[in-house]
């Protein structure tokens, strides 16, 4: 164990530094359009190897041999310099790892570019009102006309689907196989004739997710990934990449931090709240879990970088879990340190900024948001059966289907 | 000895639980919510048909000389409904007018109340440690005050304002005098929308209040509070059930899979034996005055605590769906958060019954 | 709603006063042992009618006219004179009711007086070691054989087995019947040769029940309350009483009064515990659950009084849940104000008063304790069940056997 | 940047864990915790053999010089097994040695304490309140030292007491000297018994403790009953995982019910991610010394009380036989408990950890 930098990696840092110099740009370059600087600073990320470094050269990214420890160094020093990374765009983030597992040669090289260069955006289509955390029952259909697919039915929770060119999703192709080997997993434009997107409300007033809507769209037959029955296996390769999004313990360190600012600024019987015995007990509660977060995902991060994941299996699967409950915590002890405040409702500001100020109206967003987790990607009681029947060898629940 | 419901007592509840089901199903709440005003004329109309403007009013001024434990199965029911509208306020200002009005100002004041000729809303509270009458800061010269109070609900509705006043006495306000400043706060709850409201030299009629009564008021409050929230938690809990039997996945309707059961019967067993608790606490209110102030704020505390953990739970028992605003639970959700924050957090009051207990 | 008492309930509990006034004995009777004392007094109490109300006088009760509300104001006044009234037995408790529903004449005139006269002392034999939650699973084996009952098993969960004259209790007497068909009600002295008790330790280190042991145990026939078969049946009648034992809020608020004296001894920072922020606000959240439990009590008496039991059907399916939920919120709330004391077993005097000492050793045996009656006839998991089942109209779990 | 096990700890906690499972399984532990002795010579002079008396000692001393989080990894797995034992008191009391005596003290006590020669014990709580260093109350004059000492681990077994003294410093007393009375205390817990412990006039060896360091005992001491802590949950998991998989009710394993699988999969994922907090509290002591006070009481905290919560779990999982004296569960619910109470509870640290992080 030792929590220090190898001498490789202290310079390795350095000359990140040095790099990151170069953002924000200066003189002429300043003055172009926002998005227009962030991809000429992305382009130099890629030539110097700290942009998209698990992606071949060929499709635009820079192809670095595997250093997980450089990958955090560069993190790390990214985010304090606010410099344009790696989109973490669903495209970026899911689709393109995706491709580069299953995907064949003319859909790498067709879609990979744009969507790191941030000219193509992507949604994610997997959900459907039916099927939550059953999502292999999923019911939204592909049939295969000639050359064609013709897609009807509805997906739901799809984020960002307003902006994006493109969604990749799942779809019974095969009506009469079995559950899960009748799923295939297809790429759509998103303005092909047919696609309707609908905005979904949130209990919070905002509209982060969307519906959308499928009567007789028509895409090439070639908008397939891997085989016709094989979706449900290639999808599984992106939801790794998701859960381990969620897992991340950066999240409650921010949340965590906010807490114990809003505890110093309320007041308790006219005293800072952060004085108050009981707020102070249940303040390093939380610690205790937002610590215990941090420092298991140190001990997964380093096997992980042995390249023995085995060890910390359960601890993994427990992220997700874990973060939901934490942040829960969080935002609970926030509520009621908002106390008689709580009777206001959220202000669009505070819609806008997804609720990630300190105002105690965006904590009240942030109250009902924490519940998002706990449904999103399957409901904590899934999760539980996993970490059960998974982690600790339980058997699965009877099913009438049994 | 006997702690239950009279016949009448029930007949109130049947008679305006099926005029809510009928008339403000969730379909019409829906629209009402969505639209936000927080108000149906046809509804309080309705109401005050059946005498719910003036329940507690005595009868020589035109009401039905009920007690406060009447009023509270007034308000489970209507918590039940979610139904919008100005109740709460007026039951409230009412009986405000009762406790702290001489003879002269109740005769003066009540008749338009309980006929409902004149809405009136409650301007007690100013800030999230002030609403009890010790703290209250407008001040009154003569008979004009001036000073701001947050979180009056109906403010642009009402007719007129029961307004708390530095040294704990409570004035009666014409909305449409001089010197009154509206400003929407926008509330949690759209079923019953909040205010600020500033007086600047506003005209008043100090209530004599001559036995300093005026922290009776808060006491009714946090039991009406209760009562409402406790309607809207047992209503939660129908939903949860509808929707876990008619909710599929891996081919069985939700409600088969125990954590889901489980998460019912919990839910179920923090709210349905505390409705013995509200009544106790507006029976203690009308009958035994030494236990009531305390009695009242354990209630509000317990009550409102345990229906916003029921709350949450039911917004995750309908999965993503509990998410949207599609879904009727953010509606109860809501009307539950406001009632546990308006007029002292569980927490404000916890603390409050720890003095009052000699702790 | 009234909590008046009426102008004949406020004579009835005067004259009841009045007599206890002859409580404790005076003169010679003083000098009697105990349970002599004891037995003049029960039988003074059922010539005046205030013991074993609802007992026929041929039997040994005083066979009164039913009115809940006198009988609640015998209990209360008794309880404050300290008096002997109604055992509290399980042979008075449990049996008694039973055999008055389904026992035969011979079996009344038999059991009844003596059991009421404390000269008879029953145990209950209905757990047993692989039969817990899914009691109707029973194995205790019962061959009728001529004109005896062959007895062969083990029970478990038998209180006071030691001090037992007897046993009442369910026995598999068809095993080719179905599960719950098989069950017959028996009744064995506990003298009978092959009828062997062993004392069973807590992990707190006390001995409140035994394992009864069988080998070939006989009894006469004629033994058996109601017919071969319908033992279930039968043993229903006296869980209904059993429940309403567990349910009553006393010991809830007997124990949320220790709980505050505790607060108040105990220091924290140099003040009284009770003065601490986070201390009040958990006794005061407390005290919600008491209180509810107190009122829900009321209120579900009220019903039962006027034949409404329906109305309150939930609240009392709910009333073990509860009260086992608020026994632990007090007992760790009671283990955290024991703070560092808690590294100190109880001592011998803790366990023979149960731990109702306000010791610190006798808190901790409490917390101990507290999570016997999350078990104790049967685990809340299975009560959850019949809420949401019964209550709620929920489906039942999925069963192989289904 | 690796925060992760050597393979040398890996194979310390493998064979320890293997030592335990051979020499002091379940039926074994049974007898000695009846018993109520909490030793077993054999298991003591075993684990010396393996060098743990001397783990942390420099290796001029005859130790191993091992860190505190090595130390840490034996802990875990003697908390796995809940072995009896005078480790965690020897252990602490040489540490003691190490971090306040000065070279002359080190060179004459430490070869004693690795070899296991001699067994020490850990003589610094005084009660519920009082076990830091600002707190002790024990007088010394000249070289004597009277007053009184509670929750003494092993008193009666071992050779030599560390003794905190009034002012901070640190006092090493011979078992035998003069002047000292040990009285049973009845703990808790059967695998560590405890005694009180008085000293009248009693000739004491005062470390020097140059740098006033007494206060890291209660560090290295939190981290380590944190960790036995986290062995003893993680072993009540595995009972509840066996339990749950053969105990049949309505005709199938209780494991297959949501309600037990999800309270195991609860209880894990409270407990599992935690083996980290550990091994970085054991970390910051030997080498991140600012962090190190703050982070070794959230960690004790956290870890004690999680492990508490599941310990009633598990009872609650094995219905009616968990609650017997017969059942296993109990000897590592009363670990935990000795754990959870001993030089600090959970709400002691987390107020002491808000003051070091200025709140």
């Amino acid at each position: 164990m030792d929590l220090e930098y190898s001498e490789e990696h202290v310079q390795f840092r350095a000359t990140v530094k040095e790099f990151l110099k170069g953002w924000p740009l200066t003189g002429a370059e300043a003055e172009l359009p926002i998005e227009e600087q962030e991809r000429i600073f992305r382009k130099r990320g890629i030539v110097e190897g700290y942009v998209y470094r698990a992606v071949p050269k060929q499709y635009g990214g820079s192809e670095q041999p595997h250093d997980a420890i450089k990958d955090q160094i560069i993190r790390e020093e990214f985010y304090l310099a606010k410099a344009p990374r790696d989109l973490s765009s669903q495209g970026a983030g899911l689709l393109v790892p995706t491709l580069l597992e299953y995907g064949n040669e003319e859909q790498k090289a067709k879609y990979i570019p744009p969507t790191l260069a941030g000219e193509q955006n992507w949604c994610q289509g997997y959900s459907e009102p039916g099927s939550g955390s059953d999502l292999a029952s999923l019911q939204c259909q592909a049939r295969l006309e000639g050359d064609e697919w013709v897609i009807n039915g509805q997906k739901i929770w799809t984020s960002s689907a307003q902006r994006a060119h493109m969604m990749f999703g799942l779809f019974r192709t095969e009506p009469d196989a079995k559950k899960h080997a009748g799923i295939s997993y297809l790429l759509i434009p998103m303005d092909t004739p047919g696609v309707e997107v609908r905005p979904l409300r949130e209990m919070s007033g905002g509209y982060e997710f969307n519906e959308v809507f499928f009567t007789d769209a028509r895409i090439p037959a070639a908008n397939i990934v891997a085989e016709r029955g094989q979706g449900w296996q290639v999808s599984r390769a992106t939801l790794v990449h998701e859960r381990n999004l969620i897992g991340n313990p950066f999240m409650m360190r921010e949340a965590f931090r906010d807490l114990l600012e809003l505890a110093k600024a309320r007041k308790k019987n006219g005293r800072p709240a952060i004085e108050d015995a009981g707020v102070r007990q249940r303040l390093a509660e939380i610690e205790g879990y937002v610590r215990t977060s941090e420092t298991s995902n140190m001990m997964q991060f380093t096997a992980g970088n042995r390249g023995e994941m085995a060890k910390t299996m359960r601890p993994m699967m427990m992220n997700k879990v874990f973060s939901t409950d934490t942040m829960q915590r969080i935002m609970k002890c926030a509520y009621d340190l908002i106390g008689g405040d709580g009777v206001y409702g959220p202000n669009d500001a505070d819609l806008d900024t997804w609720g990630r100020t300190t105002t105690s109206r965006g904590w009240i967003l942030q109250y009902m948001f924490s519940m998002g987790p706990a449904i999103a990607g399957g409901a904590s009681n899934i999760q539980l059966n996993i970490i059960g029947e998974r982690g600790y060898g339980l058997p699965r629940d009877l099913r009438k289907t049994s | 000895m006997d702690f239950g419901l009279s016949e009448e007592q029930d007949m109130l509840q049947e008679t305006i639980r099926g005029f809510a089901q009928n008339e403000c199903p969730t379909t019409r709440l829906r629209e009402l919510f969505d639209a936000g005003e927080g108000h149906d004329p046809k509804l309080w109309e309705a109401l005050v048909e059946m005498g719910v403007a003036g329940l507690t009013v005595p009868e020589e001024f035109g009401g039905a000389g009920m007690e406060l434990l009447d009023l509270a199965l007034v308000a489970e029911v209507l918590g039940e409904a979610a139904m919008p509208g100005p109740f709460l306020g007026h039951a409230l200002a009412t009986l405000g007018v009762q406790i702290c009005g001489d003879a002269g100002q109740q005769k003066a004041i009540l008749p338009a109340l309980a006929s409902g000729e004149h809405i009136a809303t409650l301007a007690i509270q100013e800030g999230e440690n002030v609403f009890a009458p010790g703290d209250w800061t407008v001040k009154a010269e003569g008979d004009r005050i001036s000073g701001k109070k947050a979180i009056v609900s109906h403010a642009s509705l009402a007719d007129c304002f029961l307004v708390g006043l530095a040294g704990g006495k409570l004035a009666w306000v014409d909305t449409k005098a001089d010197g009154i400043t509206i400003e929407d706060a926008n509330g949690i709850d759209r079923t019953r929308p909040i205010s600020t409201v500033t007086f600047d030299g506003t005209p008043a009629e100090i209530l004599a209040d001559s036995d300093g009564n005026a922290a009776r008021l808060n006491e009714a409050a946090a039991i009406l509070l209760a009562a409402d929230t406790f309607g809207a938690a047992t209503k939660l809990i129908d939903l949860n059930v509808a929707y876990a039997l008619s909710r599929e996945q891996f081919g069985q309707p939700i409600a088969q899979f125990q954590a889901i059961k489980h998460t019912i019967a919990r839910m179920g067993t923090d709210i349905e034996p505390a409705r013995a608790l509200f009544w106790f606490a507006a029976h203690a209110f009308d009958h035994l005055q030494d236990e009531s102030e305390r009695t009242a704020s354990v209630v509000k505390a317990h009550i409102t605590d345990r229906a916003m953990h029921a709350a949450r739970e039911s917004v995750e028992l309908h999965g993503g769906y509990g998410f949207t605003w599609e879904c009727e639970v953010q509606m109860w959700f809501k009307r539950i958060m406001f009632n546990r924050s308006f007029l002292g957090t569980p927490e404000q009051h916890r603390e409050r019954a720890a003095q009052l207990g000699g702790w």
